[in-house]
């Protein structure tokens, strides 16, 4: 098997742009996070794999604090991004997500135009101060979502008329609109077919130049194909956190030998 | 992929992350604005409720008390004549227990005498003819008896009538209240609940009227608006929503129903004044009739919250049943319809209580009628609650004033447990799936 | 059916209900069934046969005219006996609080209120909108009546009452040598530019809202004015006050007979109708210190009632109108 | 005695059940495999007696009254009915039916007593021959459904065919209602249409339904324009909308996103004590203290306000629809779906951006076909218009000014004084159907805005 | 990787229990399944793979008629069990789901008892003539399930308060309790966490001795794990359907060979 074709490929480090101390999250009773660690990388895509319900995505919406919407949602621990505690009283989570974007397992476009979609973050985040610089940032966004030549045409149609694939790139493009610091996204292909899925992928693989892309995925071979590091999650710990390829070739933890192996999950 | 990527990074990110800080504080404004604004909306609402309510017990209260008179009274053989019982001169044997109350009185002159009586109810002679008549070894005895006064006296008890009013504008006159000072200072006076409120039946006398009659009334046409929408509203909704195959008829069913739900009511009227009582050849006033109206109305409420409620079961335990081999009815009568029978309660509560407080066809169909015994049975003559509370509006009498708020209030009391009950259903068996 | 049914008249409704209420009492029989449909829609019910589906008995506010006479007959409704019961003012009433002392005439009162009147010797639209325009003794406040709805015998008996009349009484129309026909056509209508209300059937909203409101004038039964004589004061009209004896003795202009009609042919098969009508007939329920009277009706003369009540008991039929 | 057949009938109902699944279990007991439960058979048993059964029985009590009067009438001695019309026949036979009740008064004549005699033994006959008949009906259909029982016999499709007869019927009641509606409606619309043009009631600018009912009433001429009367109904509809959508909106939007879970558990059955408030409680509470209130704050700031303002009726019927639309719009909002939030949160929006900017664009389909069923609600609401609208119809949208509604018209037009050969009275139903029609029309195109839009960010 | 560890055991074929002929399903004007032939043995595992939306689902729904529940559903071509038509007119779809269970991807038990819940099959059928024989039937399918000796003392209380794992498990024994005698399983394990699904795959390779099984997964370990035959769906085309060693070892279609090596999906 080729699984790993790409994880030889040059994995600069750069600084850390994520530093997380003994998170834990519960949700009412049922402990989902215990005790994770973890330092992410700027300009690097990080991977959460681990089976279903292991707390990937839990711990992933953490990272921006989308946990605070859920009510019986609670998270201890310290999340810093940029050395600031993120869970401090004064951090708006509004402005934190703004700096910190999400993209969602189901494509979500929300049910507007194609122009509107893109343009809904800037214009209440005020970042542009024209119609004109606006029609810029949509098409820069739209481009870098790889999307730009498909919808050129029709970016007054609505945005729920395209394809799983073109959405979910659109919402990508919705997210990079922002112009946030992170990218989170949380299975972003698991509704697409192989098709969409190979260009979201090449997506990911080109916003790691500007971004800290951190990417849950159920797929080994997609985490393989797309990040340098892999974190591994197993019923709520994070078993092992490394460079992709060595996760792949030579796990550490039993727990994680089984579960790329297939014997789990 | 493109050349976007290898563009020059713009010098966007200090300005970007700037611009969102620089942009906060105006959007958190504008976002507690929107909270206040829903939270004065919401305050408006229970403004009104509140200003509807105290308007209402402001000039209700006062009927939930009458004032009544305490007497001696003896049962005179000579005016009742144990063998000509139950005619005999009771008003004459009460005018006499009256005169020794007021001694100062001189009770030969008829039209003084007449007076005095006239503190009494009218009611009073009836009363006391049927203790007597229950009773005939009274005859011959004194005994004490306690009974409301008449209407013009209950007010000025309440300082409805107010003494300072010059006498000629004033229903009671002055040697009159000076009576009632006698009687109240004699102890005689008393103001205790009025429980004649929901024991009789309607009078012309307020003091004597009650809801009886408009309460048995309401609850045989509430019965029958049941026993008649609650089946017939659950089977169609049950076939519309789990069997119906989807076409035209289906269409044309729906559109049907969700139009009677919005259809005014008057027009229900129109159609049971022709139909029921023109063609059928049904009562006029009868219960039945009104409860048969209220039933069409109601039933697209019901049918409406069915629905709902069905549509609400998730379609796992549909498949989950089908899967095992039970009938698509099997799985609608053992599964669906009980798991959503919550939600049909609810929705059938609130259709009732809706029903209950309908006016308009019931006036159509003659439920408005005075009748001073409450319905037998649902096809006798009867009135409902909202129709009483129309026809007491528009009866001169003062003490209706108060009674007619009165029964609003009564009415609400009954809107009120049932939407309580329906609300009661919703929150015990609300389920998560 | 076992009880006695009784439509007619929403005026003669509150005196049917007492009496009703008052047979039940006394004799135990199941209480008639009383609906107030007003006095035409009571008519035409009413003769619409003989038979146990329709009314035994329907109060008016007028006399049957004619044309519902033939409508009885034409229906087999052929013996009715007629029963004057007594008068019922139609009062013109302020709240107590205006401190005006109202005395109207008619003709005043027809230019308040009605629809066309004469200006500048021309019939034209009726322009006055402060009563101070009407007549210069007046205080300078919006005209504002309330009043009964084109279906009630109230506004019946109020345009023939007042409106007429006080059309008649007006210097265009007596000098113009206006006759009857025309009065009827051109002095009919009440006005409907607002200062005429119609305040629907419902005259006990009528007093409350005139309570709320002192310059409005409401028009209403002497009884529900009656019942609240110390809120509200009458209006008087050519100085005479509305009053139990004033509306008796027709010296106040505004009064009508009340009325109700009997089929003889349900006499007799209906239970208990014989029954109920003595105790329509009787003196307690008639006199002037009767119980009717107390309820605001204005009783008739002893020697009256007395000729009524032989006539009615004896089941005498009445003539047809002419 | 009416009760008897009945207690045979549920009698015969248990026996059929009993006697089917006993013989269905004997044939399975045999070894057989049934193709339906035995519990299936006794069912289909019990059902087959039942619904005709039944049927029959409520038919022949409600014919057996006019048939049994029929055959005492025929049977009285020739002669004694000549020269009576219907109406004098009619007041025979109830004198009968009181003699045979045992009221009698004065002497009736001897064929009377006979007559009432044959109608006393002819109502117990017509008890013994509806019992025998229930009998022979239940035994019959007893004995075909137990001659159905057999391994193969398909029993539960039979009980469900017979369940899915009676649901469908149960649906056809709606369709039966409108049916009724239309044509309660429909003659008396096309009577008034012979006197009055269409033409006239459809554009005519004045409505002044004055016309006399009897000849020699006093009352002026007629116009029957009902312009005026929809314009009133109109302003006092969107005077009630003025007052429900955004008390409404706001209520919805500030308990779905913002309200703590304790108060919105106590604020969403209290606001829907609001729309269970009998209407004619509401029409008191406008004409006696909304409407004197904005009266003399009117007159105190200068303005001329109506007795009768528009004002007053719109806006309490507006506080009787806030709960009406909050609770739409709640829905609408609820159902779209999470993902929506999370996008626009994730975006970094702040909640209430969220809610105006995605939430409520969103809901909006559902939000506008609750408006317009509330607007439907409003053009058909009665007594709160009754008792505080006006009866004079104006060409006015001054909210101000007392406007009357079709409604009030239809209440008024027929209740007092009624005559069905005269257009005033017919006009009420010309009205109603009118109304009945603009229902329609609002709940079709809620209908289809609701449809076309649904779920359509799915 | 071990992958295959089981695909080397014995594979003994049985008859054939089910056979499909050019069956084609359209939802609408979607064309779901494009004309599928498929044979499947009695008395072996079949796993049904293939990347998300390619048709598995909806194939496995033919094999009892549950689509008939869906409107917009149009089944065309011949599906046979036992030589059966099973879309003949003369076949009562209730009969012909009692004799083929399922079992869904989310556990659904219904609201009641977990006796009420296992009896509920046999109830509507008519399996039992009295309550110990019910008793006994309810035991019976319990233990089969592998779930009695956790819910023995608890049989009383409600199906919904068990854990997922036990659901599902529950949901089987519900199923094999109604004696049927194919039973279909649509991403049995996909909500489950790894022990519970290494307990349901223990369950299916047990059941495999009674009945026919056909198991939809998207998940190319569990189908290699548990069974014996293997067929793989790509956008409604059956591309290839061997042994299950076959297809995970030497595959005949490219597009199989993409998919199991992680090329796609
Ligand atoms: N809103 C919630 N309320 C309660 N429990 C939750 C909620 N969301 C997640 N959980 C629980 O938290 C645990 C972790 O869930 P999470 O969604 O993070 O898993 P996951 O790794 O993302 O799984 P998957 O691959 O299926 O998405 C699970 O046990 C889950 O049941
Ligand atoms: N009820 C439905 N209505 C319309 N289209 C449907 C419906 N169910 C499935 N489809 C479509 O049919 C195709 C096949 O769906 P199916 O559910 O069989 O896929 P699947 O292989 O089971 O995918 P997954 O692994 O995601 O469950 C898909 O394109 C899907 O969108
Ligand atoms: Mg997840
Ligand atoms: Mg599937
Ligand atoms: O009911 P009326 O007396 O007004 O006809």
């Amino acid at each position: 098997m080729n699984n790993m074709r790409k994880i030889e490929r040059d994995v600069k480090m750069t600084d850390t742009k994520i530093t997380a101390r003994s998170v834990n999250v519960h949700y009412g009773d049922t402990h989902a996070i215990k005790d994770v660690d973890v330092n992410i990388a700027d300009k690097t895509v990080t991977a959460f794999i681990g089976p279903s319900g292991c707390g990937k995505s839990t711990f992933l919406r953490c990272l921006n604090r989308m946990n605070d919407t859920i009510d019986i949602c609670r998270v201890t621990g310290e999340i810093k991004i940029d050395d600031k505690d993120i869970n401090h009283k004064s951090v708006d989570p509004v402005q934190l997500r703004a700096q910190v974007g999400m993209v969602f397992q189901k494509p979500n476009p929300f049910p507007k135009s194609i122009y509107d979609n893109i343009a809904y973050g800037p214009r209440i985040h005020g970042l542009s101060k024209s119609k004109s610089e606006l029609d810029e940032i949509v098409e820069r966004a739209l481009r870098r979502g790889a999307i730009w030549d498909e919808v050129k045409d029709r970016l007054d149609q609505p945005g729920t008329g395209l394809s799983g694939g073109q959405q979910q790139r659109l919402c990508i493009a919705r997210a990079v609109a922002t112009e946030p610091e992170v990218l989170l996204m949380d299975e972003p292909c698991s509704a697409l077919d192989p098709i969409a899925t190979a260009q979201v992928e090449e997506l990911i693989d080109e916003l790691r130049q500007d971004y800290s892309v951190v990417i849950v995925t159920h797929s080994m071979q997609q985490a393989a194909r797309v990040s340098q590091k892999t974190a591994f999650f197993h019923l709520g710990n994070l078993v092992e956190f490394n460079d992709t390829g060595e996760i792949f070739t030579n796990p550490s933890d039993p727990r994680t030998e089984s579960y790329i192996t297939g014997r789990i999950g | 992929m493109t050349d976007i990527t290898n563009a020059p990074a713009v010098p966007r990110k200090a300005t970007s992350t700037e611009l969102v800080a620089a942009s906060l504080k105006r959007r958190r404004r504008k976002q507690i604005r929107l909270q206040w604004i829903g939270l004065g909306a919401i305050s408006i609402a229970f403004l009104m409720l509140f200003i509807l309510v105290a308007s209402l017990v402001s000039t209700g209260w006062q009927a939930f008390t009458q004032t009544h008179v305490t007497l001696e009274v003896y049962v005179d053989p000579e005016e009742v004549p144990e063998d000509r019982l139950p005619r005999g001169g009771f008003r004459d044997v009460l005018g006499a227990s009256m005169g020794q109350m007021l001694p100062d009185v001189d009770m030969s002159a008829r039209e003084t005498a007449r007076a005095v009586e006239g503190i009494l109810s009218n009611g009073a002679q009836f009363e006391l003819r049927d203790r007597v008549v229950a009773d005939p070894s009274l005859i011959g005895q004194t005994f004490t008896m306690t009974v409301p006064v008449s209407d013009p006296y209950d007010q000025l008890n309440k300082g409805l009538i107010e003494r300072e009013t010059e006498e000629v504008n004033r229903r009671v006159k002055d040697n009159e209240i000076a009576w009632f000072d006698t009687l109240a200072d004699s102890g005689a006076i008393s103001k205790p609940f009025n429980w004649g409120l929901f024991t009789n039946a309607d009078s012309r006398f307020p003091e004597l009227a009650g809801l009886k009659g408009a309460l048995v009334g309401s609850f045989w046409a509430l019965l029958t608006c049941f026993l008649i929408s609650f089946p017939l509203a659950i089977g169609a909704a049950i076939y519309l929503e789990e069997f119906a195959p989807k076409n035209k008829l289906s269409d044309f069913i729906e559109v049907n129903i969700n139009n009677l739900a919005a259809v005014p009511s008057v027009v229900f009227g129109l159609l049971a004044l022709a139909v029921f009582i023109g063609w059928f050849g049904m009562p006029r006033s009868a219960p039945f009739v009104g409860g048969l109206t209220l039933a069409l109305m109601t039933m697209p409420t019901i049918i409406i919250a069915t629905r709902a409620a069905l549509k609400a079961v998730p379609p796992s335990i549909r498949e989950a049943a089908l899967g095992l081999g039970a009938s698509k009815q099997q799985v609608v009568f053992q599964h669906v319809l009980p798991l959503a029978m919550p939600g049909i309660l609810t929705g059938t509560i609130i259709g009732l209580a809706q029903a209950l407080g309908e006016t308009a066809p019931l006036l159509l169909i003659g439920m408005n009628a005075f009748i001073t015994s409450a319905a037998s049975s649902p096809f006798d003559s009867s009135t409902a609650l909202p129709t009483q509370i129309f026809i007491w509006a528009d009866s001169p009498e003062r003490g209706f004033v108060s009674r007619t708020s009165a029964a609003i209030l009564v009415l609400l009391g009954f809107l009120v447990t049932m939407n309580a009950i329906a609300i009661y259903f919703r929150q015990k068996f609300e389920r998560k799936w | 059916r076992d009880e006695i049914r009784i439509v007619g008249s929403s005026t003669v409704f509150p005196y049917t209900q007492a009496v009703a209420e008052q047979f039940a009492n006394n004799t135990g029989a199941p209480s008639p069934i009383v609906e107030s449909t007003g006095t035409g829609g009571g008519m035409k019910i009413f003769c619409g046969g003989i038979g146990e589906q329709h009314p035994d008995i329907t109060g008016a506010s007028r006399a049957m005219k004619a044309s519902e006479y033939e409508l009885c007959l034409e229906n087999g409704v052929t013996e009715i006996s007629e029963a004057m019961i007594g008068f019922d003012g139609l009062s013109l009433a302020v709240s107590r609080n205006n401190d005006f002392a109202w005395d109207l005439t008619l003709a005043e009162i027809y230019l308040a209120l009605g629809a066309q009147v004469p200006v500048d010797g021309e019939w034209a639209d009726n322009p006055y909108t402060t009563w101070d325009q009407i007549n210069p003794d007046f205080p300078a406040v919006e005209i504002l009546a309330y009043g009964p709805p084109p279906t009630s015998g109230t506004r019946d008996a109020f345009v023939e009452l007042a409106m007429h009349v006080g059309c008649e009484e007006l210097d265009f129309v007596k000098e113009g040598g206006f006759g009857g026909d025309w009065v009827e056509e051109n002095c009919s209508r009440m006005r409907t530019d607002g200062p005429f209300v119609e305040a629907g059937e419902n005259d006990n909203l009528i007093v409350q809202r005139l309570e709320a409101d002192v310059n409005a004038m409401g028009i209403f039964g002497y009884s529900f004015l009656y019942e609240n004589l110390d809120n509200l004061k009458g209006v008087m009209i050519n100085g005479v006050e509305p009053s139990t004896d004033t509306i008796a003795d027709k010296s106040y202009p505004v009064s009508r007979p009340l009325f109700f009609y009997v089929k003889n042919a349900h006499r007799g098969v209906i239970p208990n109708l014989n029954e109920f009508i003595d105790e329509y007939m009787s003196d307690d329920a008639l006199e002037a210190g009767g119980y009717l009277a107390e309820r605001g009706l204005v009783a008739l003369a002893d020697e009256r009632r007395a000729a009524l009540q032989d006539a009615v008991l004896n089941g005498k039929s009445m003539e047809a109108p002419e | 005695m009416t009760a008897v057949p009945f207690l045979f009938l549920i009698l015969a109902v248990v026996a059929g059940y009993v006697i089917n699944r006993r013989a269905a279990r004997l044939i399975r007991d045999g070894g057989s495999r049934l193709h339906s439960m035995t519990s299936y058979h006794g069912m289909f048993s019990a059902l087959l007696i039942l619904v005709p059964v039944l049927t029959f029985i409520l038919l022949w009590i409600a014919l057996q009254g006019p048939v049994v009067d029929r055959i005492t009438m025929a049977g009285l001695p020739e002669g004694v009915l000549d020269g009576l019309d219907s109406g004098g026949v009619q007041l025979v036979l109830a004198e009968i039916k009181s003699v045979s009740r045992g009221q009698i008064f004065g002497t009736p004549e001897d064929w009377k007593i006979a007559a009432a005699g044959r109608y006393v033994i002819l109502h117990d006959r017509a008890d013994w021959w509806l019992f025998a008949a229930v009998t022979i009906l239940s035994l019959a259909l007893l004995a075909f459904a137990r001659s159905r029982v057999a391994a193969d016999f398909r029993a539960r499709q039979g009980v469900e065919g017979i369940v899915s007869g009676l649901m469908i019927f149960c649906s056809t009641v709606a369709i039966f209602t409108t049916i009724g509606i239309i044509a309660s409606l429909s003659y008396e619309t096309w009577r008034f249409f012979e006197r009055v043009p269409v033409a006239e009631f459809l554009f005519g600018l004045n409505w002044e339904p004055q016309i006399p009912l009897r000849e020699d009433q006093i009352a002026a001429k007629g116009a029957f324009g009902w312009l005026p009367v929809i314009l009133g109904t109109i302003v006092i509809t969107v005077v009630a909308l003025v007052v429900a959508v955004p008390v409404g909106l706001f209520s919805a939007i500030y308990l779905n996103e913002f309200a703590p879970k304790r108060l919105r558990s106590i604020v969403k059955p209290v606001l829907e004590i609001l729309a269970g408030v009998p209407t004619v409680v509401y029409g008191f509470f406008a004409i006696l203290v909304v409407a004197p209130a904005i009266r003399s704050f009117g007159q105190s700031i200068g303005l001329d306000v109506a007795p009768n303002t528009a004002l007053a009726a719109g806006g309490v019927m507006g506080i009787m629809l806030i709960p009406f639309i909050s609770s739409f719009a709640d829905d609408a909002l609820s159902a779209v779906p999470q993902a929506m939030r999370d996008g626009a949160l994730g975006l970094g929006s702040t909640r209430g951006e969220m809610m105006t900017t995605v939430l409520f664009p969103a809901a909006l389909p559902g939000i506008v076909g609750g408006v317009l069923l509330a607007v439907s609600r409003a053009i058909g609401e009665t007594m709160i218009v009754v008792m505080a609208a006006g009866l004079i119809a104006k060409m006015t949208i001054n909210p101000l000014d007392s406007v009357t509604t079709v409604t009030v018209q239809i209440v008024t037009l027929l209740i007092g004084d009624t005559s069905f050969d005269n257009p005033k009275t017919l006009a009420a139903f010309a009205l109603g159907m009118m109304l009945f029609l603009v229902t329609l029309m609002i709940n079709i195109l809620a209908l289809r805005i609701v449809r076309k839009y649904r779920e359509a960010y799915d």
